[in-house]
């Protein structure tokens, strides 16, 4: 299916849901930050498309692991808002009782495993639960979210390795947002793509346009086919770019503007909502609804985070051991 | 009772816990080439050589800890965790912390150090300290074929990431090992030797060293109580305290570097917790705080002597 | 004196050595680009940003230091250093060592940890204990902004690997930094307060609470000495003994697991060296064995408190 | 110039004696260590062609890092045999003051820098000695050996990586020999040739009969010469076998009998001694001299090893901090 049938494509309005809702959190959320009332966090501002056009390319019973930019892989998985946003500010009623903070957020009952901020550290788990999946009488596969700088750390290429010669179901999804932290990744590969480093693994790969969520879910469907029938991995690069910076708060000194207003001017939610009126896919008025919605959302979660309380001292030593 | 290498008894526990229990796994570089028995009994899927590359090797088995599977992974020398300390602490010790209890990580992490092999600093080094310091994770490091077997197969059986330390002075030694399904509890020491007047508290191959000095001290009228605690973290304070309470000395011993070594933790809590029993310091007897050398003679002034440790227990 | 906070001390520390000796570098992940102004004054080939690769960024500065120059590398926080510790440890610790002596590693590891960013356990690892127990590697901590300068440019003059630990909650705290070429050697402890009761040993941010608590000791009529170790390996038995001697108590304060930790290693030298100056059991105040949650209040009561640490000193 | 017209080239006449030299040196240490007079050792015999090549085609300034496997290499580059093999036997004279032993022996005079064991390690150390030379005023090159297993480490990417971004003038000498201590090196990568992995980091690259030492010295040459003008990296792979196991004794049980004997039947010394024959580029009482004057020297190495002392108890503690 192209791009453009894709269009008219109901699925497509959904992402345009989920997309602005992941937009709306994480603006709230940076918002949240400024004020004082929530810690640091990293968002995925401009990056929205790769989350939603992935992950509703999968199964319920597949599993994701992710990193510290993961508000948007959770949102699109169907994680609550309120629950989210409240382990980002540390509280008792966050998904992992306000022990992860926003950046190692894992949630079981989605199948979000092991979430790690050790870049590269997603990756050296994703072949062992790929591993497990291989062994068991599922059709279940493993998809593992990591940035262009986890590409640079070896554990990147060990993880491919392995994948490759064990034969594991892992789907890696490269989110080439162009920036390390506060470095650019022409400074850190000479490669434009990280999907260049799968061939002498033997491992299929592809870059898609990580802004246009049409291209990145048609791109995902074939990719997860491929995947769960040939148990065998895949490399997939959304290239997209981090317009909001690293980390809250982050004034961007050191981007250049040019590239980052390009950038901002194919932002994936403008795109489509453009893209689905031209095609008379979608109405003005719709969109004021899904806005609303999408806003009423936010504000629950937001009253439910704030409102709810701190994990008490005890939780200082439990779940260190099993 | 059956006599068996440690090396033996350490690939009796796998076979046995692979039968028990099919979420068992080992992988590792070589350990289908070596434990080819086990890949005859168990299939390859079960027991897998890897490329060598032990970060992923690590991580491998911390992601399929977490999601059902209970690898045993081999990582041959303790200098080489040096490439999975992100898998190992990171992953395996913070990760259920961190997600508040979600994923649990039943896994043991098999490395090999110590003096006997004379090929140096990058393949013996005893750094367990680094573990015992390290949240989430277990440690132990036996001294008998007995315990190398009971411990592993305790250790396969816990919830928790377990680092097994072999002393690889112990490895090839012959040794008693019962029959059955023989357990030995993580977290319990084992009294080695009674004696009323000095407490020996060791580890793994210097557990031996002690008991030659508590012969020794016996023949000087000193009688030596040697205590193995073979677990490390968790390490059984209760029994040594007891056993200081008693005899008011302790010697603790080990080759491992002295400076924050494991000694360090189990001197410091006696001489906090057991204080007013105490007739004297408490005295740390490890290696010196340097690399270990290649060349015998270095490699062997390395390890605690029957003689530095029967001078501390006098002085 | 001028006022700067321990962040800008580490960079005027930086420039002044940069300035001063041509082989000294410096990179790391966003080096450059937060040291924008080093750049400009010493070129994009002495001020460099790397990938994101902890491994070779350790492994090149190792290198590096063998062969010429002297390499300041950035880690940025003390977890991500499990990514470097084959470099840090086997290669920078030990290759003096196994080549008897033919090469030496003047390099510098800079790491931030500690209690105050509530970003959780992959960013907040007191993990110095590891280092202190490795051979070959010097480790220091300070807890001034004047410290903060003049042991880095030391470190950096030191022809030995150093890891230098930078407390996140003191970097952007103001302190007095004495004018022109501020030095402060390495291995020499610092004795904050003098007291004649009790000795607090600590280092990092904790002394600060030491302080606070011999404020607070003082009031209840106890006379507090609070010495900052500041330099872990070698750290500075004598001044520590010398105060115990005097005091005939001592409580040993950091944030750090409690376990195998630092204070366990001067806790079991105090307790071994100035047994009989003991009137009362030396007492260890630490973190938890536990991963630090992201959570405020959890962070905020992983670390030692006023409360604690007057505790131990009455007790 | 190609391997044909090397043939005639004295250079290879000398090659030919610098294998002598090595494979006689390593079945010398490893009846040593047969008998209890020596530790143990990796011996690189059938490999012998690659030391021999690559490093006659280096100049003196140049800086070289090896690996467990060093004893061609340090060799080849004019190392004593005596005080070698003392190292080995952990005596006082050996390079190393019989502190490293077998698996780390450097030489600082022979510019043989940072030998490490931990495979890999000597990956992570090349970029730093690369670096220093990049940063002074010479024209002198980094050499660093590493084996197949040391490519699926994940060093070696960020080596290579790190090399490229830098324009680090390292050239990355893999020498392929088929087994990664007990395992094949088919099981770990799906890939035949390390060499594969140059292209997505931009590295140029070349494949060579690493039992060819006419072609080995070629190639070389010519990837010398390019790091050297280039200032930037090259990675050469000698594609080769080690036919006497991983480290001594080892019984081969594990290996396949038919390619060993097909290896065998390619060893390097043979395969030159033959072809120097037929061209009349060499007599067989030439031969014969040079097996004596080997044999001398390993005679004479002997005697000096086992007549050398152990390292003093002193030297427990010596050379710890500079
Ligand atoms: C091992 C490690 N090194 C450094 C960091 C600090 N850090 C956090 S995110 C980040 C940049 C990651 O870049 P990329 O992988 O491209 O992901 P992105 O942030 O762009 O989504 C860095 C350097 C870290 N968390 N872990
Ligand atoms: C990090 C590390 N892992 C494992 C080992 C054990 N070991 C020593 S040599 C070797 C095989 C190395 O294979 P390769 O890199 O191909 O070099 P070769 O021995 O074939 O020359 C292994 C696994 C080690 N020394 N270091
Ligand atoms: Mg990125
Ligand atoms: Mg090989």
């Amino acid at each position: 299916m192209t791009t453009f049938e894709m269009v008219v494509d109901r699925e497509v309005t959904e992402a345009l849901e989920t997309m602005m809702l992941i937009r709306r959190f994480e603006e709230n959320s940076a918002s949240l930050q400024a004020s004082g009332k929530a810690g640091s966090m990293c968002t995925s501002v401009g990056q929205e498309a790769s989350a939603a056009g992935v992950i509703r390319a999968l199964g319920k019973d597949d599993l994701i692991l992710t990193n510290h930019r993961s508000a948007g892989h959770l949102l699109a998985r169907g994680a609550d808002p309120g629950r989210l946003l409240a382990e980002i500010m540390g509280k008792a009623t966050g998904y992992c009782k306000g022990k992860s903070g926003s950046l190692h957020i894992s949630v079981k009952e989605l199948g979000v495993v092991l979430t790690s901020t050790i870049v590269g550290g997603e990756l050296s788990l994703a072949t062992g639960v790929g591993l497990s999946l291989s062994m068991s009488e599922t059709d279940a596969i493993a998809v593992v979210f990591f940035g262009d700088g986890a590409a640079t750390e070896g554990i990147f290429h060990e993880a491919m390795n392995l994948a490759a010669v064990w034969d594991l179901p892992v789907l890696f999804v490269c989110e080439n947002n162009q920036w390390q932290a506060y470095v650019h990744r022409k400074e850190t590969m000479l490669a434009d793509h990280v999907s260049d480093f799968a061939k002498a693994y033997r491992v299929a790969a592809r870059t898609v346009d990580g802004n246009d969520v049409g291209a990145v879910h048609d791109a995902a469907k074939f990719a997860v086919d491929y995947v769960r029938k040939q148990r065998k991995p895949y490399l997939l690069e959304t290239y997209t770019y981090r317009t909001r910076g690293h980390m809250e708060p982050d004034d961007q000194a050191y981007v250049d503007k040019a590239e980052l207003a390009a950038w901002k001017a194919k932002d994936p939610i403008q795109q489509l909502e453009k893209r689905l009126l031209e095609h008379d896919a979608i109405t003005v008025a719709e969109i004021e609804e899904m806005r609303a919605r999408v806003a009423t959302r936010i504000e629950e979660a937001t009253a439910f985070a704030l409102g709810s309380p701190y994990p008490g001292f005890d939780e200082l030593t439990t779940d260190v051991y099993a | 009772m059956t006599t068996m290498t440690a090396d033996q008894a350490i690939n009796e526990a796998l076979a046995e816990e692979m039968r028990r229990d099919p979420r068992v796994i080992a992988f590792g570089e070589g350990v289908a080439t070596k434990g080819y028995k086990l890949v005859e009994e168990f299939g390859p899927k079960r027991v897998r050589n890897t490329p060598l590359a032990e970060g992923i090797i690590a991580g491998t088995a911390v992601g399929a800890a977490a999601t059902g599977l209970r690898p045993v992974i081999d990582l041959l020398f303790s200098p080489f965790t040096t490439f999975a300390m992100d898998e190992l602490t990171n992953s395996a010790g913070k990760l259920r912390y961190l997600s508040g209890g979600q994923f649990a990580f039943p896994m043991v992490t098999l490395v090999r150090t110590g003096a006997g092999w004379g090929v140096g600093a990058q393949h013996n080094h005893n750094n367990e300290a680094w573990f015992v310091h390290t949240p989430g994770v277990k440690v132990v490091m036996p001294s008998t074929a007995a315990d190398f077997k009971g411990m592993l197969k305790r250790a396969i059986r816990d919830d928790n990431p377990v680092m097994f330390f072999a002393d690889i002075g112990l490895l090839y030694a012959p040794g008693e090992v019962p029959e059955g399904d023989h357990l030995v509890p993580i977290g319990k020491a084992a009294v080695r030797r009674e004696g009323t007047d000095v407490t020996l508290v060791s580890y793994a191959k210097t557990v031996h060293t002690c008991l030659e000095a508590a012969n020794a001290l016996q023949e000087q009228g000193v009688s030596a109580e040697v205590i193995d605690l073979r677990s490390l973290k968790p390490w059984d304070e209760e029994t040594v305290l007891a056993s200081v309470r008693k005899t008011g000395r302790a010697v603790v011993v080990h080759e491992a570097s002295r400076t924050a070594g494991v000694g360090a933790e189990v001197a410091a809590t006696i001489a906090e917790k057991a204080f007013g029993a105490l007739k004297a310091p408490v005295i740390r007897v490890a290696g010196p705080d340097a690399p270990t050398a290649a060349s015998f003679p270095l490699e062997a002034a390395f390890v605690p002597s029957v003689q530095r440790i029967v001078e501390a227990a006098r002085a």
